[in-house]
């Protein structure tokens, strides 16, 4: 019972997040776009936590946290790379 | 397990599928990077499904677990030889496709 | 369980929709998310088939790495219209071309997973029988640093042949030099911040990655690659920089691990008679694959870094 | 079914609704500051309770600690992202307007 109503969680976690991928598509910003990275991104932690949870596979755990430990990296890249020769820092300017 | 597996293998073979179009279709080479690389983890998961239908504890077959895991690295190092090479031909050239010809330099002389 | 169809029926669409966005979408920029969102949704994939340690290795390589090194070669080959889009989009010809073969490869992978045999040929059964030999509890482990040893091996070698050519794009000047150009950071800024907290972090996980490897899912390739991405991380905080790929430092501890695999492996000519063999009496196999392990992951940790760091930029200083 | 199972349940159920929440927020709020906004609730509340029920399953207090150091490094990166992310918008605002 336990299983099965976690795993319901996990599916329907992932559907909310994955649901993102149409702002990944429209942008119109390309930070519209990352934002929904970042979202599945933590949304990927959760259904891994519960997947971990329903499959009783206490290992899965590390899992989520690798993804946790690097969730902010693609974004860190993202906001370099707006800097001509992606090296800045958005902070600098401001 | 076993329906599952052979359900992740399908998709894996659709991925090589998608990914070869891109190869093809797509002229920057960022874009045939990327497409290269869902071929890739489509064999990947192909390679999964094999594994999953093996039984046994955790995922299966432990044997094709770890070629897929000795798989991601070097696709990993492959796509940075790969970008490092488009960079080059970005730097030297200017163009982010690949020349329409192999020898290029004879045509465009 | 029932419900974990639910899950099925969700996740693998959405790789499925990723993989089209990735290849199809017009915006270059949106595409490479897409892969990065790719990656993430593999990584949930093996959980669900049960592969922790390809999924750790999925993501870290997928949310740490790819990532990074993707949208940094984007940004310096710029979005700005060029002859990809000059070009206009490709013909209905080399379209449907295209799409006839992808589908035409896709079905016949698709009908060797059907075939596959009932009941599957596997080696889980020789690898359990085998593994307390070897004092281990993780049977991936078992065959990356034992069972296929010679597989890991020569991997090991493939990562340092590609770093090699990366580094041989370097122009004259910077021959030997420091990889990629310098990152800046507003020192007290929320990036040098995340730098300097993150880092510590991620070489306690790296470290538990590889060090709950010989028992659970992790081990080297893992745990070197959480902590490259932490170094690179790093250096995209400006708080340290590349060392300059002549460093003879460096170069020490990229083949620090497969140098002391290939010793491992050629004392076991003389301990075990067979190369890359381990000694049968009990007790030599786990430390010795400890230390191949330990190498490993150093050697893994700074290729990895140096091949997202990319081609010598800047003469050594 | 245990008190204790029940209270997972409930928790999850609540991240599960946040996450909801965040992804129309995400999709439906006019710009990117708004949208910024939906995505920070869901990260750091949604996450939150999810582990919060995950908690009283975990094997021993080093997993339970370790689920707990999942939602913090998430919520830091939530934080770092939501910052840099923001700065960069207003930027590139200001210069597009």
């Amino acid at each position: 019972m336990m299983p099965d109503l976690l795993a319901g969680f996990a599916a329907l976690v992932l559907l909310s997040v994955a649901a993102g991928l149409a702002r990944v598509l429209r942008g119109p910003t390309a930070a519209d776009r990352m934002m929904a990275a970042q979202l599945l991104g933590t949304g990927g932690i959760a259904t891994v936590l519960l997947l971990a949870a329903a499959l009783d596979m206490p290992a899965a755990v590390d899992v989520a946290l690798v993804l946790a430990l690097l969730a902010a990296f693609a974004a860190v890249a993202f906001v370099k790379g707006a800097s001509p020769e992606g090296t800045g820092d958005p902070e600098e300017e401001a | 397990m076993t329906s599952a597996a052979t359900l992740y293998g399908l998709a894996g073979a659709a991925l090589v599928g998608i990914g070869l179009y891109g190869l093809a279709v797509q002229a920057h080479v960022l874009r045939k990077i990327l497409a290269f690389n869902l071929i890739g983890s489509g064999v990947f998961l192909v390679f999964g499904a094999v594994a999953g239908r093996g039984g046994g504890a955790g995922g299966g077959d432990p044997v094709p677990q770890a070629m897929v895991i000795t798989g991601i690295v070097v696709a990993l190092s492959a796509t940075a030889l790969a970008v490092a090479l488009a960079l080059r031909l970005f730097r030297e050239t200017g163009r982010v496709t690949l020349p329409p010809d192999p020898p290029a330099g004879a045509r465009d002389g | 369980m029932t419900a974990l169809y639910l899950l099925d029926l969700v996740l693998v669409p959405a790789i499925l929709l990723a993989a089209c966005t990735a290849v199809g979408t017009r915006d270059r920029f949106a595409a490479v998310v897409s892969f990065i969102v790719y990656g993430l949704l593999l990584a949930i994939a093996w959980v669900r088939l049960g592969a922790v340690d390809v999924a750790l290795a999925e993501a870290a390589i997928g949310a740490g790495l790819t990532g990074v090194l993707l949208l940094g070669a984007l940004a310096r080959m710029g979005r700005r219209a060029d002859e990809a889009a000059a070009a206009g989009p490709p013909g209905r010809t080399l379209r449907l071309g295209a799409a006839a073969l992808g589908a035409a490869v896709a079905a016949g992978i698709a009908a060797a997973v059907l075939a596959l045999p009932e009941p599957a040929p596997q080696l889980s059964g020789a690898v359990a029988e085998a593994l307390p030999a070897l004092g281990l509890g993780n049977p991936v482990t078992g065959v990356l640093l034992a069972f296929r040893g010679y597989d890991t091996l020569l991997e090991a070698v493939v990562l340092l042949l590609a770093l090699l050519g990366i580094w041989s794009l370097a122009p004259d000047p910077a021959w030997g030099g420091l990889p990629g150009l310098r990152h800046r950071a507003r020192p007290e800024g929320v990036l040098a911040w995340l730098g300097r907290l993150l880092p510590p972090v991620g070489i306690v996980v790296g470290l538990y990655v590889f060090w709950v490897g010989a028992d659970r899912p992790g081990g080297a390739f893992q745990a070197g690659t959480i902590l490259a991405a932490v170094w690179i991380l790093a250096v995209m905080s400006a708080l340290v920089e590349p060392p300059a790929v002549r460093s003879l430092a460096l170069r020490l501890a990229l083949v620090a691990g497969p140098a002391l695999f290939l010793a491992v492996g050629f004392a076991g000519l003389g301990l075990a008679g067979a190369f890359l063999g381990y000694p049968a009496a009990a007790g030599w196999a786990k430390p010795l694959i400890l230390l191949v392990e330990a190498g490993l992951t150093l050697s893994i940790a700074a290729t990895l870094a140096l091949l997202v760091a990319g081609t010598p930029e800047r003469a050594a200083g | 079914m245990s008190a204790w199972d029940l209270f997972t349940l409930a928790a999850v159920a609540a991240g599960a609704f946040f996450f909801l929440a965040g992804t129309v927020g995400l999709l439906r709020f006019p710009d990117v500051f708004t949208r910024l906004h939906a995505l920070t609730k869901a990260d750091n509340l949604g996450l939150g309770l999810i582990v919060l029920g995950l908690l009283p399953r975990a094997e021993g207090v080093f997993g339970a600690l370790k689920l707990v150091a999942v939602w913090l490094l998430a919520l830091l990166a939530a934080a770092t992202v939501a910052q840099l992310v923001a700065r960069l918008a207003r930027r590139e605002g200001d210069a597009g307007a």
